[in-house]
């Protein structure tokens, strides 16, 4: 076990704890957002993909990573902007005594 | 370690610190869509250091540039067009679409470089190391299963497939056949052994297993499914992320694989399903608006129009109870325009969101924000439940499973599920068109409730009759 | 900058975020303990303290280093005995509906 | 890196999960003893891993192995038998000479660290590259700080130190002069100077740093100030870590060092006051329990202990209210043997636990259920509140200001703080002393409430007796 790989597995480990903490107690009407809102995140495949594709030189590899830059920017592209549109549903009204209320059982 | 490499790698450390950070605030309505923005930065950051490296570096040909360049306008194209244009109730397949293509990308990354490797390697056994070959396969593995999952799940969702549960010829023993036939393909592999071939194997394998894993599950669990498929792509980017020995690919993913998995649990939860038993199909699915008599014991008491209005509008406090129905009618709007009015008249409304009305988590709020109804006015059930006393009407739209009170007895199969109190109101009136049932499949005890008084309608149209006979008070 | 130090600073990263996401909405009544748990867990200066002895020869660096394995031993000792009286607290009686209740707050 | 250095690293990063997932579950009263148990575990993990590594080095002589026997040996027999022995409410202080002891630790290994290179590169200039320089200082500093501020907090709670703000000569002057000192000398060094006798002066001047920074501050805020300097040390630890290049230091530290920022900040709000305010010191420290006439406007009705123990035993409902003066008259024992008396009479009787009453948060929590007291009659405030309108005597033992309505107005001390909703019970029964101020410093409208008869009495003499007059009835 090289020690870049121990090192990667830290850092694998930690991120994984990160992400169980990061959850806490959410009101159901952010499940769905959260999901998106995850979902876009693992778009940063893209930034793989274009390094696959910065050394692709056979054919085979040219179209592979071209599919694949493709398929991850839409999932970064479309990811993020219908999160956002859901997100927007949360605007409330100017002076909203009862929403700061909502919030605090975020 | 030169210091462009220094300032890109940072620039990913920074993107993994938005990502983490973004996902916090999007835990609570008040700071989400910031959150949001938050993540969306540092993928840029993210995806901008990259680009300046391979730039820097000009190990990327004139073609290679061509090829990323083309394949980020056809993708971001598509994706932005998407998410542009869609329904806000289309949302879930839309992210499960979304998610299909990003298990797939970090699987052909996976792919492309194993090929490359062997190819270089000219096949000599133990010439790809463990510590390249484990990650490659479950990455392929992972990815291809959410990939065509995803797609399946997705076209559920839009009806492209039915959304009933699909039995597969030969059910559980073509999916034990196939975890057999990846188990085998990934041993041998790991063995040492560098075969193009049956990489291709493990390919079909997970593709197809994809496919048999979705099709029985019911359209109503999708969105647990969706999730679940969600956690998957992120677990898949991670194992890219070793494959390719990329820091930032491994804490995103991570991040995904972990986060998701919480939060399938809490969907599930949401509607007292566990995760295992949706994956194997449970009363899922359900769709069942059978027509079905008055439940026995109980005699159904049905409301004019008219009166329904006059309660509504003399009322002082009416909470407004939404549910799958609604959705389905469309009325959302009616609904608005009817609550407009009473508050008009003085009458003050407020709308109890169940967490699992609907099909999706959050359905309800979707679908009344998308009418503009103020969020203050929308309430989390546990906020709303002790108002119910005191208030004068109840008024039921297409809701039925989220306010049945069989819900509070044991042995039903709503038994457990938090509900609504709106027995607890005054006077109640519910819209539906028949006495069909719910989700649940069973009857509900609420519309049996003396103080109960039935609307047949469709919601939408009932809504507008109601709206004018307010007025026409 | 060394890719040993990038690689400690990516590990000193997340593990602050994993610090900030872990902490989610306490019920006062844990702040106390909370607090005691992760003045126990610093008490980990021990595998530092140690270290640095095993390689201590001069006096200096013997008194320094048994000075420092002594104040981590007790941090880490007394922290989690002392932590585990304080939840030894919130032990309840057998059949406690309320209780349940309470920890749904919690 | 051979197999035992992987194996150690392993050890090290599964006793770093432990902490995350440790604390993780200390978040809810459920788990979280199970949750510190499996912090200790890993935290058994990591030393025995060290414990191994060293050993299998054999680069540890004898006197090596005597020191860190010796040491562990001193050191863990100090920490069982001060935990083992320490009064509850006592607790606190402890914890804060724990956190001392553990900043003092990260401080001494940087400085060991420091002198070794230093003699070993004969002071050279340049020979200890910034990488090493930075965390040296940092550690050195908030190590320093940390060590001799958290022995003043402790001091103070213990009362060997006057509890009240004590003013240091020259004041803010004197904090300033100490921070520039440590800013030059830190420059000094990280411009590549090698010298021991300047690093003496960083520790000096954050030695004394320690000691101005907590003086000035009241009693009654150690309780924040205790959490932030268990933040400092986690900080300080993580450097450690980066000197020696060690990361489980590093994790552990930095998940102390954040997770304990966000606890300060929770702790400082449960008390309505800022982090800032507090350092500063605001109205911290004012224990004044000044005697004053009733408030303006508004006559106090005294009670006898009779016609009290008979309001008290022919109620159906009694909701008890513990505060400061609890604690001060350690009458836990008493309330709860009043508590059962009534219980046994049918009377239901539970308790209503301010997350600040008394000086500490849980200070209540902990106090009663030294007195055994049964965790669910225990409430927090958000869950009994609504419950004061059915009760038909709430009974104010010690408790000022976390039931004065006046916190409902804007403009006073209390302003904005959540209080228990006393008032809304049918009756009331304060027991205290005299007329005298709580920690804010401001009179109580809830003594000269119609509702509210006083029973001037020390707690622990006043419970006492009603304990007797209820025997009587
Ligand atoms: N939210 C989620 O994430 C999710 C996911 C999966 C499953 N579920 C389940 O879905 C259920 C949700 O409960 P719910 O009360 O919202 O819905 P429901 O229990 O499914 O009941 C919906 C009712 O709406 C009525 N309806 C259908 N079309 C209508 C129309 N056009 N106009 C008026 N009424 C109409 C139907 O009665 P008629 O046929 O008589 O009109 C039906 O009884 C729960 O059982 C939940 O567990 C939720
Ligand atoms: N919990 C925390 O973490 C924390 C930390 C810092 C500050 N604080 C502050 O402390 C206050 C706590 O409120 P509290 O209502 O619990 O206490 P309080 O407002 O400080 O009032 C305590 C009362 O107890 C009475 N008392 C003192 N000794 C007594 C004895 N031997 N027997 C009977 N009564 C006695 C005193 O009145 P007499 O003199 O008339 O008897 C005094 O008015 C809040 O303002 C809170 O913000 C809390």
């Amino acid at each position: 076990m090289s020690e870049a790989l121990l090192a990667a597995l830290t850092v694998f480990v930690l991120a994984i704890l990160c992400g169980f903490a990061v959850i806490s107690k959410v009101p159901a009407t952010l499940h769905t957002p959260l999901m998106s809102g995850a979902n876009s995140i693992h778009g940063i495949v893209l930034v793989g993909s274009m390094v696959i594709a910065a050394s692709a030189h056979d054919p085979l590899s040219q179209i592979l990573s071209f599919v694949a830059v493709a398929f991850a920017t839409m999932n970064v592209v479309g990811g993020y902007v219908v999160t956002d549109r859901m997100l927007q549903m949360f605007r409330r009204k100017p002076a909203a005594a009862p929403a700061e209320k909502a919030e605090g059982k975020g | 370690m030169d210091s462009l490499d220094i300032v890109v790698r940072l620039a990913w450390l920074v993107g993994a610190a938005g990502f983490v950070i973004g996902l916090m605030r999007m835990n609570s309505p008040a700071t989400a869509r910031n959150g949001n923005l938050l993540s969306a930065a540092g993928m840029a950051i993210a995806i901008g250091g990259t680009a300046v490296l391979l730039a820097a570096r000009g190990d990327a040909g004139v073609t290679a540039w061509i090829i990323i360049l083309a394949g980020i306008a056809l993708g971001g194209g598509l994706g932005l067009y998407t998410a542009r244009t869609v329904k806000m109730t289309a949302m879930p397949q839309l992210v499960s679409l979304f998610n299909a293509v990003g298990g797939g990308a970090a699987a052909l990354i996976a792919i492309d470089d194993y090929i490359r490797l062997a190819s270089a390697q000219t096949l000599l056994p133990n010439s790809i190391p463990l510590e390249v070959s484990v990650p490659t396969v479950l990455d392929i593995v992972i990815g291809g299963i959410t990939f065509t999952g995803s797609l399946i799940a997705s076209g559920k969702l839009m009806g492209v497939i039915p959304g009933k549960p699909i039995k597969v010829p030969g059910g559980q023993l073509v999916t034990v056949a196939l975890a057999a036939v990846v188990a085998v393909a990934a041993i041998y592999l790991w063995l040492g052994n560098v075969s193009v071939p049956i990489l291709f194997v493990i390919i079909a394998a997970s593709l197809t297993f994809g496919v048999t894993m979705v099709l029985p599950i019911g359209g109503a669990d999708m969105p647990v499914v969706i999730s679940l498929l969600n956690s998957f792509t992120g677990t898949a980017v991670a194992m890219a992320g070793f494959v390719l020995g990329n820091d930032v690919l491994i804490i995103a993913g991570a991040l995904v694989g972990a986060s998701g998995a919480i939060l399938t649990k809490l969907m599930a939860d949401a509607m007292n399903r566990s995760v295992i038993n949706i994956m194997i199909g449970g009363f899922g699915g359900g769709e069942g608006t059978v027509a079905a008599g008055g439940p026995e014991g109980g005699s159904v008491r049905s409301l004019g129009v008219d009166d329904a209005a006059i309660q509504l509008a003399y009322a002082q406090n009416v909470i407004i109870v939404p549910g799958y129905g609604l959705a389905v009618a469309q009325a959302q709007h009616a609904v608005r325009e009817l609550a407009d009015l009473l508050e008009q008249r003085g009458v003050n409304v407020s709308y109890a969101i169940h967490p699992v009305a609907g099909r999706m988590p959050g359905h309800m709020n979707v679908l009344l924000a998308e009418a503009n109804v103020p969020y203050p006015q929308l309430r989390e059930m546990d906020d709303i439940n002790p108002e119910f006393e005191r208030a004068d009407v109840a008024l039921v739209v297409g809701a039925n499973d989220v306010t049945n009170p069989a819900a509070r007895r044991a042995g039903t199969p709503v038994s457990g599920m938090p509900i609504l109190d709106v027995d607890h109101a005054r006077s109640i009136i519910v819209i539906k068109r028949s006495m069909g049932r719910g989700y649940a499949g069973i009857d509900n005890e609420l519309y049996v409730n003396p103080k109960t008084g039935m609307l047949f309608a469709d919601a939408k149209q009932g809504l507008a009759d109601l709206v004018a006979a307010v007025k026409a008070l």
